[in-house]
């Protein structure tokens, strides 16, 4: 078959700009063919190099003493957890196959993040997801399309993840027309390795074979790079042949097999998974970081159809593959294990020492490319950032305009918020269990996971993902600090200390100003977030273009926190434990209303400034939980977030399996009452302790600067909220009956 | 009554995994003359009533979008394939050619 | 008393077993790959859960035809102890070691919790440390647990004492609100009429440990060595 | 080559939770005339050769021991049924014959 002609056309539909092609025949010094324009095109993609957002991520703080491996040295970055012990963890995104096939979309996100993982040489042991959707109520538009995409999600997230065994502890869904067809679909794995077994992705030794073993190439998922870094339009749905189908057993044999081979030091050199851009960004990476050169040929590519080009070849997303270096003279080794697996494993090329991929096919070659340009050389850009000119605006809020609504009715109203509601209808579809780790499982603030580290010898590790994107959307540093905060928070009330963060950054189209102005504002926000709790960025994700036809999503940066709880003693539930246990608020009354869940359900406003933060504070609040866990006086402990005082305190009642009311007497000065109770002030938590240490903890806390109070007592069937002040308010609440319309809310929907 | 049948099938160029598994399965079995297997549903459908035209419309609608992922997945509608042999008959020639073609087209 | 844990391509909840026989039950125990065709004196055997082959077609389907199995079906007939786990008791379904079959949950959905499982006979050498009637909170995570068999299968399965556990509500009853899957007369497990293959669909191995939330599962693993005659202290 | 195709379909008596959820998706999007649905598999070989009868035999049991669960499912084999059109008619006859039958024995 013969290659197109390469006209500006075809350039323009590969998503490069004419510098970009003239760049490209300055480093090749001629003109390319059309299988090194594919090449370059995906290699170039935002996806692959981060054109428009690497100068932005260089702000991240990515050092420390526990660092191992830093974020963009290899597939994902490494800490140590002591004793020899290491954990590698990132989040990625696949939120453009997820709009246009759910299952496949968000099935193979998860193949893709376990595979950066495993490269790393570590055991996968945790997957978490952050997944954002159109609203699912059936008044709201688009609702039956965004049940569509919330379900096939979740199932094509449990089939991958429940296939393979690793289990599924946590994550975070909301729902916000922003993402009306553009979901977003973010999954994050953490994996374990002894320190000295981490495996490199170079390529070095010349004449060292290379191998390709796992799933066979096919037309699959052409592109797929390219797909998503462009809008989605209405014509998304043309780009079908992009979809990837994932084949989760496969996957697990591969991780068997690799993970045995990895027994095996002596004969492995290099070892890279092939996600986005397959085996072109496998090859040019590997060849790239051992400052090499790597020599294939595609006729020893194992291949599921027939007839495939190189260019096809080259740019298929087929999952389930893996590219490994062999040091020469073990090549048996690695063909002894793959077979005991079944599993197709191919000599397909060499390394060299001539800084060049060279792509031959039946020995003819199709493609020659200096490796380092390709793989780290692409064009970076310094986008332009503006202000949104509405932003201003959308900060104002008057209060004196918004009636007080209903105190008993509208916590009801916020606990079947899609937002608030028990995720019980997801996470209970995920296999959370399997592994015989899960210590905390989802519908806590973290989830706990224990990790073997040696006969009977354990770690513990906590882990949450978190980002109220409507704080950045109406105050993106401030939004991205406070995700930060809220995450090492939820840490903190399990008695964890955070070790390191990883990030998915997304966001609109880069080229539109306003969209990068968000971008940037947020990186800054991040950045100072993990300076303030010192912990660092290990890694990451970019995910840009996740916009429809009705504009960009609200912007979304994830951040994922892993921290480690010292003893097992430590490890403290979210809920109400004993009937008497005394309730204590730790940090300020607050009343900001700007930007809450509130005002956002209530009263239909989108709008305020988000809740200040005071990172020092906020520190000091997480140090003094800490400390009173390891104290052993604290029962339960949980973060005030999305809904306020009032929510928290419900959620301590009906989440758990307890279900335990309490009583609390609020005699404090406040100027509104629905300010008061669902305002989302910051650096909050509610913790509970035995009745007789509750004026002693108050009197530490205060001690440490935290200001606390004895807010009332754990018991009942109701919750009774006794308000005294200028005018006195009484209310109670039936335990079951939150507890009937929070946990049924999305069943309800979705059913 | 009206009967229907539907066939779907995972589309020419879409990735198999269940149809490979399988696949393997039976050449391990010995029959080891097995090129290729797909698996996809079968689904039957019964219908009150004896006018078909007026289903024949939704019937095709809920193919669409209910019994078959367009994305991935074609299919297949017979109406009373009993009475009417030919719709079955076309169905399995479809079926039974697009596999070739599918490849040709590739080629 | 020696144990083996079977290994299926994508069995995932092998290590899961072995874990608890070896680290919390001091057992001697190991690996057997679904190539191999011999036991090698194993006294009792756990199929394990997991995904054999992807579950792809219907679960257990293709893992009954490993070469494996043939042992399995020996040490059965040998009267073996045979304990299959969730994609265990499928595969002893397919194979034949039990009758009946399990299909998709009534909800369609996977389904991960923690439930009541209530113990139904106690005079087994899987039940023996359990109580009749006893409920026991133990985790199930499958989506495909719905046992199916004719009405003459399921009635002499009761008839024989041959249905170990069915799903309850917390105060024992089984009511249609307690049965996770839909299967039929509640079944979560069934042993075979000679009474030493056991399959279930929860799993005891991830309710062993108190810090994972239950330890009511321990008391089948203790059963079955009183059963061998391994004294429960050194079970410890 | 030889192409077969294989239909499984849960046996009448057995109760079909796809079939009865797919049933109910179809009447909530409007089809009221919908009595029953019933999901099965439909599975496609493609085998080297050309001699059909080496190769019924091994099928026929492959379709026994490994496509279909006799406890729950039955099945309907047809090879090459491009060719051999009788062949797949029949089958469609014996799957269009077997549903009432089924409900006798159901009701
Ligand atoms: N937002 C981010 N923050 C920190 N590191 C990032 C971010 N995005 C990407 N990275 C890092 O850049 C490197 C390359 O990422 P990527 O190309 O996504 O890898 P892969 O294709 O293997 O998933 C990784 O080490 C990744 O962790
Ligand atoms: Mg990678």
């Amino acid at each position: 078959m013969l290659d197109p002609v390469i006209t500006p056309e075809l350039i323009a539909k590969h998503g490069l700009t004419t510098e970009e092609f003239q760049r490209i025949k300055d480093i090749l010094k001629r003109e390319p063919n059309f299988t090194e324009m594919g090449i370059f095109s995906v290699m170039w993609s935002e996806h692959c190099s981060y054109k428009n957002s690497r100068l932005e991520l260089r702000k991240f703080p990515t050092t420390g003493p526990r660092v191992l491996v830093k974020a963009g040295e290899e597939n994902a970055g490494v800490i140590d957890i002591g004793d020899g012990w290491g954990v590698a963890f990132k989040m990625e995104s696949h939120n453009h196959p997820s709009a246009v096939e759910p299952f496949q979309g968000a099935a193979t996100g998860v193949g893709g993040i376990l595979r950066d993982i495993f490269t790393m040489g570590a055991r996968p042991v945790f997957l978490m997801n952050s997944l954002r959707f159109g609203d699912i109520r059936p008044d709201k538009p688009n609702a039956a399309t965004n049940r569509r995409l919330l379900s096939g999600v979740v199932s094509g997230i449990a089939h991958y993840g429940n296939c393979i065994g690793v289990p599924t502890v946590g994550g975070e869904i909301y729902f916000d027309a922003s993402y009306d067809g553009n979901p977003l679909v973010n999954v994050f794995c953490l994996g374990t390795l002894k320190t000295n077994e981490i495996q490199r992705g170079a390529a070095t030794g010349v004449g060292n074979p290379v191998f390709y073993v796992g799933a066979r190439t096919g037309r699959d998922g052409l592109a797929g790079a390219a797909f998503a870094s462009r809008d989605l339009t209405e014509d998304s749905k043309a780009d079908r042949p992009a979809v990837q189908v994932g084949d989760p057993f496969i996957e697990k044999l591969l991780l068997e097999a690799c993970l045995e081979l990895f027994q095996h030091p002596e004969a492995i050199v290099g070892v890279q998974d092939m996600g986005a851009a397959g085996l072109t960004c496998s090859t040019c990476e590997t060849a790239s970081r051992g400052n090499s050169g790597i020599e294939i040929d595609l006729a020893l590519v194992p291949q599921r159809e027939p007839g495939m080009t190189p260019y096809e070849t080259m740019l298929s997303e087929s999952q389930e593959r893996m590219l490994v270096i062999v040091r020469a003279g073990h090549e048996a080794t690695i063909t002894k294990i793959f077979e005991k697996w079944d599993l197709p494993c191919a000599l397909i090329g060499r390394v060299t020492d001539d800084g060049f991929m060279r792509v031959k096919n039946h020995g003819a070659t199709v493609a020659e490319i200096p490796a380092k340009q390709l793989a780290d050389e692409a064009p970076l850009y310094k986008r332009e950032a503006t202000r949104p000119a509405d932003l201003d605006e959308r900060q104002k809020l008057d209060l004196t305009s918004i009636p007080e609504a209903d105190i008993h009715d509208v916590l009801g109203k916020l606990l079947a918020t899609p937002d608030l509601a028990s995720k019980r209808w997801v996470y209970r579809q995920y296999d959370h269990m399997v592994r015989v780790g899960t210590v905390t499982a989802p519908g806590s603030d973290a989830a706990v996971v224990r990790i073997p580290t040696g006969e009977n010898a354990w770690k513990y590790l906590a882990a949450s993902v978190d980002c109220n994107a409507h704080y950045v959307a109406l105050e993106p540093k401030l939004g991205a600090l406070i995700a930060v905060a809220e995450c090492a928070r939820n840490l903190a009330m399990t008695g964890a200390e955070p070790l390191a963060l990883t990030d998915n950054l997304n966001f609109g189209n880069p080229h539109n100003p306003e969209n990068f102005y968000m971008l940037q504002q947020s990186v800054d926000g991040l950045a100072e977030g993990c300076r303030a709790f010192d912990i660092p960025v290990t890694g990451g994700n970019v995910s840009l273009y996740n916009q429809s036809p009705a504009g960009p999503i609200d912007p979304t940066p994830t951040v994922g926190i892993v921290g480690i709880i010292r003893d097992v003693k430590h490890i403290t539930p979210s809920h109400f434990q004993n009937s008497g246990d005394a309730i204590i608020l730790i940090g300020d009354i607050g009343e900001e209303l700007g930007a809450s869940l509130y005002l956002r359900e209530i009263h239909g406003l989108k709008r305020g400034r988000p809740p200040e933060l005071n990172l020092d504070r906020e520190k000091k609040m997480h140090d003094a939980v800490r400390s009173l866990i390891r104290l052993g006086e604290i029962r339960s402990a949980h973060d005030l977030a999305e809904g306020g005082l009032l929510v928290a305190l419900a959620e301590c009642a009906i989440g758990g399996t307890k279900h335990l009311g309490a009583t609390i007497t609020l005699d404090l000065s406040y100027s509104r009452l629905d300010a008061f109770l669902f305002g989302e002030s910051q650096s909050r938590a509610t913790i509970t302790t035995r009745p007789e240490n509750a004026s002693a903890l108050v009197a530490l806390l205060e001690l440490r600067g935290v200001p606390a109070r004895r807010l009332g007592t754990v018991g009942g069937n109701e919750l009774k909220v006794q308000v005294s002040g200028p005018t006195p308010h009484e209310f109670s609440w039936d335990v079951s009956s939150l507890h009937q319309i929070w946990n049924g809310a999305l069943d309800s929907y979705l059913s | 009554m009206i009967r229907a049948q539907v066939i779907v099938r995972p589309r020419a160029s879409i990735f198999d995994p269940q149809g490979d598994a399988v696949g393997r399965a039976i050449q391990h079995l010995g029959v080891s003359k097995l090129k290729q297997a797909h698996v996809g549903k079968f689904i039957e459908l019964e219908l009150e009533g004896d006018d078909v035209e007026a289903v024949r419309g939704q019937l095709e609608t809920i193919c669409k979008d209910l019994l078959s992922n367009p994305v991935i997945e074609d299919y297949v509608l017979t109406i009373n394939g009993k009475e009417d042999l030919t719709g079955l008959a076309a169905s399995a020639a479809k079926l039974a050619k697009r596999s070739p073609k599918a490849k040709k087209e590739k080629a | 008393m020696r144990w083996a844990v079977l290994q299926f391509p994508a069995s995932n909840c092998d290590q899961d077993a072995f874990h608890v026989l070896k680290n919390v039950l001091a057992q001697d125990v190991e690996y057997v790959w679904h190539k191999d065709s011999s036991l090698s004196g194993a006294d009792a055997i756990v199929v394990p859960g997991g995904f054999s082959y992807g579950d792809y077609l219907r679960c257990g389907a293709i893992a009954r035809f490993s070469p494996i199995m043939s042992a399995v079906k020996e040490a059965a007939a040998a009267g073996k102890t045979v304990l299959g786990i969730c994609n265990g008791f499928q595969i002893l379904c397919e194979t034949g070691l039990l009758p009946g079959v399990l299909v998709r949950n009534t909800s369609l959905h996977f389904r991960c919790e923690t439930i009541p499982v209530r113990v139904e006979n106690p005079a087994s050498r899987f039940t023996s440390d359990y109580l009749t009637g006893q409920v026991l909170h133990l985790p199930i995570a499958h989506g495909e647990g719905h046992y199916v068999a004719d009405e003459a299968t399921l009635d002499s399965l009761f008839q024989h004492k041959q249905v170990l556990f069915t799903y309850s509500d917390a105060q024992g009853r089984n009511t249609p609100g307690a049965n996770p899957n839909g299967s039929q007369r509640h079944i979560a497990g069934i042993c075979n009429r000679a009474g030493n293959v056991l399959g279930l669909m929860p799993h005891p191995e991830r309710a062993s440990e108190k810090i994972l939330g239950s330890a009511d599962g321990l008391g089948l693993f203790t059963s079955i060595l009183a059963s061998h005659g391994v004294p429960q202290a050194q079970a410890a």
